[in-house]
């Protein structure tokens, strides 16, 4: 089923862009809202979903994320209820999660559900590469793949075997610190994103930070996909109902999607 | 078991589950620590700014009239004369002096009711280095007067409206913050608990607790005690004043936690009594979670035991059998508040008087040879006004009635 | 002068100016004090609660960043660490020892803020003596927390409305109550002040405080300091810092009034600077009084120092110049408070505070080889509540900024 | 200038009845009303007046004298005006004062103001015997006696160092505590007045606590002179201006004084 995954980064590539890969929180503020933006997100061309578990103590994410989270929360999300999102969404799902959900669930169980629901991969930010090995033996056991995540402060070392390990693309963080809408420092992420490409040949994402159109201008050309989180979570979130959700979240994609194609050569400068 | 592996294991307990972010950071705190741990200059440095600053040794003091009719003997080890009032201060200090070797600019801690905020800042303030601490809004308003106390050392308080706006989010967002800034700040944690190397890092500084109660307890009996008494919020007090008996087998120790309104009640805050295994905070221990594996809210009368997590090693300790685990109730815990200020004139924190509660329990239990040392981990000045509030009179009735 | 003359003199100062109800109670504590003071075995008894339950010897701790740029070196006499947080408790150990000993059933103390009548009730608590506390009526509204302390300490509060109904009232119906329940009862003073042989007695209790920092001095530094600096309300923690050095003239003694608003107003607290010799309270010395001899009403910011009386032996030391007198203002004090906190973490008792504020200021005028040594008398929690009340805030800001 | 008092005691002893002597504070609640009072008081039988010096920590004194002090210093009594009070009084005086207010106004001056104006003595609580020779040399000097207290847990040797130093009268404190209208001990205090009697010629008063009729016919045989203090301050206090205090105190006076009157033989039995 990775498959699913290498197909979107090659339909992008082929298209000379770079892939968007949409993040929503699964059940904010309700299970139908979610599945009105899921439809809306992909409908406006979103390559990739990243459908989150809310968590109520999620360690690597800003504060709009950590909102939502709490908001599916309150409204009842449960694991059995994410996992039928999963069937009707017409784009590949990774699922985001932390690690505690689904140690209590039981990890071969969760994995299991997951794939029987269709999801391609699932992933688990707070499992570092040393507690990795036997999560990820029952993950793939049961046929999903493990994106992993790379800081700008892993040493090459370490960054190295995180690419050797990592499957479906390589999750480059954009920036030291959580999931959100501030700074991202363009050129350092370029830098960061050179410094994987030299290590791999899987795609390579960006996450973290990446909120706006002129942002993805900037970096389109050095990665091969772009995560964008906060920012759609609140463009639905400021709407009221699951239509008003979808339109606000279709808008954004719609917009970041155009930013992802690649100019033509000659206006390349955006390149530098 | 004395260290942890070298992934930062006490058996199945601990680790480093963190967002990669965090990886390097904590590497970065791990060698800065084991250097430190391998110069002794680092150590006279400690131990220097405990004697000449903290006050340390903490004294011994024998409880003549605590818990009567008994047998055996009580003693306190007194961390409650601490300056600041509790055994936090010996942590922060290791942490802060690591920060300094290390060249960081900045200190961050996360606190509850305020008690390790007030220690960060303290020596914050004495060695010159700016502290932000990060504090749940709710905790922020039910404790104002340790926020002013923070900024009267210098700090900045920083209010969490995240999550329940308590402790549990005040330390996801100083991890979250240090992430972003780990290059030039150091974060100060506050008990044994959270990602390698912190729950070996923090024990290491508070079994000073123990290495001078053991001396004491030698000079002053005779004999080591038979049974070791502390609370367990984390559980930084509870190491502290065990680990130096963990090869003696005849010493008893017991780590007490907060049963709240009971732990067969949903208000409870004792992880290691009816919690299950899960990650927390950067390490695998015991919690209390939902059937989805959500964090629990928790209550206990005590602030500093109101957490959902509990240090590795205790998990570990449990499962080993080396050290008990019990609860007390927050009914127990008053009463045996009182019980000491009108018996002995000492007035624990109620996070000691948890443990004071068992102890009461357990000299009833023992013999004449029964030698029961309790950790009195704090002064309960802080907590004075809450027990006033709950109409403490009645309860003085109650206990010496 | 060490001793006072059999008449309780040091100088013209002091004696026992009392009706003749009090002559006999009063001979029976000086009896009973000069046999217990040839007693080794009492002094054990002392020496050992000193340790083991108020943790003494307590710490020199050399201040780094406070009061710079100066060349002088700081350092504080930490009486703050004592259990219950100031240097009181020395000396309520000491009496309760001794009523203990003369076989009374009872201690009956005066309190102003509330600060010695915890420290009564503790320690009649832990030797299981009953104690009764009076207290004004006007401080018991203003310092309830203390009233509440005392209560869980199993004391009893008698507000004394006669009067201005505050420390002066409390002591005078203390000694209206011990004159008509003298057979049971001991009369338990707070410092240095009452007619002979309170002055000595409370002074020979505190003078554990310079006794063990003379020792820890030339420990530290390898010289005895060269000024000492302590507030001075009743003078009980001067006297117990002075006391081993009087006869090291290079050692300079300074004892810090509080000026209040000011000495030149009415508004002060300050007898040595702006009164004159008179009678209060069983003994003769400096007072602040009318040209009609009445008393005057009062002015800290500190509730500890405001008294409008002085101990009999500093009003002997001013006179022979063996120690100087200073006065520091409300604001002065508050503004060394807030420099202590923010730059050695240590938040002073306000009465402390006076102290620190005049050392700041000699610190500056000594060279390199001065080196002071400051009684911190108290821990300041008691007072934070009051600093942020006067807006903290806004006087860190002028501190710091 | 002692005589007066001499042959106040005289006179009484003659009328087969104690002394009867009245302590009223000066200035309390005005000047005006002290003068009322002071003359009604004579006029209703009391032998001696001991005229209390208003001071605001008055040690040796209950909550009702104390009280009556503060009234009096809140309404401006001083030194000055309280002497003036003196050379209307149509019966010995002898005047109460705590120490301090006489060395502040210097122990000479006190003692010369205090004789011109008319006054026999002075009492003044807070000297013990200790303290006592030079303030004593001052007032004698001046031709002014000073009683002297006893307490009941003043020891023998020293009580006879008291009433051998003691003019006037030797003044038996009736109780352990202060002045007030608490319960006195009839036994404990005749035995008090029986021991002093064995030491001394000179007149015993009791005073502190002695406030109703019963007391004095208890104790009149014991002692030659009783001193009613708080129970006379009450009679005036309570009542309404100058005139009603007057009668006030009349009225008790008037009670006390024939309670002074010793049984004729026949109803000794009193006197046990
Ligand atoms: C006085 C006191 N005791 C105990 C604790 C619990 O922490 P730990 O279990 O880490 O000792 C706290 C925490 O704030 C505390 O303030
Ligand atoms: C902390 C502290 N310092 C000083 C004083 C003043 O008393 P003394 O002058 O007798 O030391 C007090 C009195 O309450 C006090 O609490």
């Amino acid at each position: 089923m990775a498959t699913l995954l290498d197909d979107a980064f090659a339909k992008a590539k082929k298209e000379d862009r770079c892939a968007l890969i949409a993040y929503v929180v699964a059940g904010d503020p309700d299970m139908e809202t979610t599945r009105a933006v899921l439809d809306a997100v992909v409908e406006a061309g979103a390559d990739i979903i990243e459908l989150g578990v809310p968590y109520g103590d999620p360690l690597a994410d800003g504060p709009t994320i950590a909102a939502a989270g709490q908001r599916a929360l309150a409204a009842g999300a449960t694991l059995e209820n994410i996992f039928r999102l999963i069937p009707g969404t017409k784009a590949p799902v990774v699922l985001f999660t932390y690690v505690n959900p689904v140690l209590q669930y039981g990890v071969e169980k969760f994995a299991l559900a997951a794939k029987r629901h269709g999801a391609v991969g699932v992933i688990v930010p707070d499992v570092s590469l040393e507690e990795l090995e036997p999560i990820r033996e029952a993950i793939r056991k049961n046929g999903l793949i493990m994106p992993l995540l790379i800081s700008p402060t892993t040493p090459d070392e370490r960054a190295k075997k995180i690419t050797q390990t990592s499957e479906g693309f390589n999750y480059i963080v954009s920036r030291l610190g959580v999931t959100g809408k501030d700074a991202v420092d363009v050129e350092g992420l370029k830098d960061h994103a050179a410094r994987v490409r030299r290590m791999t040949g899987f795609p390579i994402a960006a996450g973290f930070g990446i909120s706006k159109a002129p942002q993805i201008v900037a970096i389109r050309d050095s990665v091969d996909g772009v995560i964008v989180g906060s920012a759609l979570v609140e463009a639905y979130a400021s709407q009221k109902g699951a239509a008003a959700a979808a339109a606000g979240a279709s808008r954004l994609v719609r917009l970041l999607r155009l930013a992802c194609k690649r100019a033509a050569p000659a206006a390349a400068g955006a390149k530098g | 078991m004395h260290k942890p592996d070298e992934r930062g294991y006490f058996g199945d307990f601990g680790g480093r589950w963190v967002p990669e972010v965090l990886v390097a950071p904590l590497a970065e705190v791990e060698k800065a620590m084991n250097e430190a741990f391998g110069d002794p200059t680092y150590w006279e440095e400690f131990h220097a700014l405990l004697s000449e600053y903290v006050g340390r040794p903490s004294a011994l003091t024998v409880a003549h009239r605590f818990g009567q009719p008994r047998n055996a003997t009580i003693a306190f080890k007194r961390e409650d004369l601490n300056h600041t009032g509790a055994h936090k201060i010996n942590n922060t200090i290791g942490q802060a002096l690591l920060a300094k070797r290390m060249g960081k600019q900045r200190l961050i801690a996360e606190t509850g009711a305020g008690q390790h905020g007030v220690a960060v800042a303290t020596i914050g303030a004495k060695l010159g280095i700016p502290v932000d601490v990060y504090m749940g809004a709710v905790d922020v308003e039910r404790q104002a007067l340790n926020v002013y106390l923070m900024r009267l050392l210098g700090a900045t308080v920083h209010p969490v409206t995240g999550g329940t706006q308590t402790l549990k989010d005040a330390t996801n967002e100083a991890f979250r913050v240090w992430a972003a800034q780990c290059e030039d700040t150091f974060y100060v944690i506050g008990s044994v608990v959270g990602a390698h190397p912190y729950p070996f890092m923090v024990r290491e500084f508070q079994r000073i607790v123990c290495d001078d109660g053991r001396i004491q307890s030698q000079g002053r009996f005779g004999r080591l005690p038979t049974d070791i008494v502390a609370c367990v919020g984390g559980g930084s007090n509870a190491l502290g004043i065990f680990t130096a008996f963990i090869d003696d087998d005849n010493v008893n120790l017991w780590g007490v936690e907060a049963a709240g309104k009971g732990t067969n009640t949903a208000e409870t805050a004792a992880p290691l009594a009816v919690g299950s295994v899960g990650v927390l905070h950067g390490s695998r221990s015991f919690l209390l979670q939902t059937a989805e594996g959500q964090v629990k809210p928790t209550h206990s009368i005590s602030a500093g035991l109101d957490y959902p997590g509990v240090g590795p090693e205790h998990a570990y300790l449990k499962q080993s059998g080396r050290a008990k685990y019990v609860a007390v109730t927050d009914d127990e815990a008053l009463a045996a508040f009182h019980a000491c200020a009108a018996s002995e004139g000492i007035i624990a924190a109620l996070e000691s008087a948890h443990a004071l509660a068992y102890a009461q329990q357990l000299a009833k239990e023992r013999g004449e040879e029964g030698l029961i040392v309790v950790c009195m981990s704090g002064r309960g000045d802080k907590d004075v006004t809450q027990i006033e509030k709950l109409d403490g009179k009645a309860l003085v009735a109650e206990v010496t009635g």
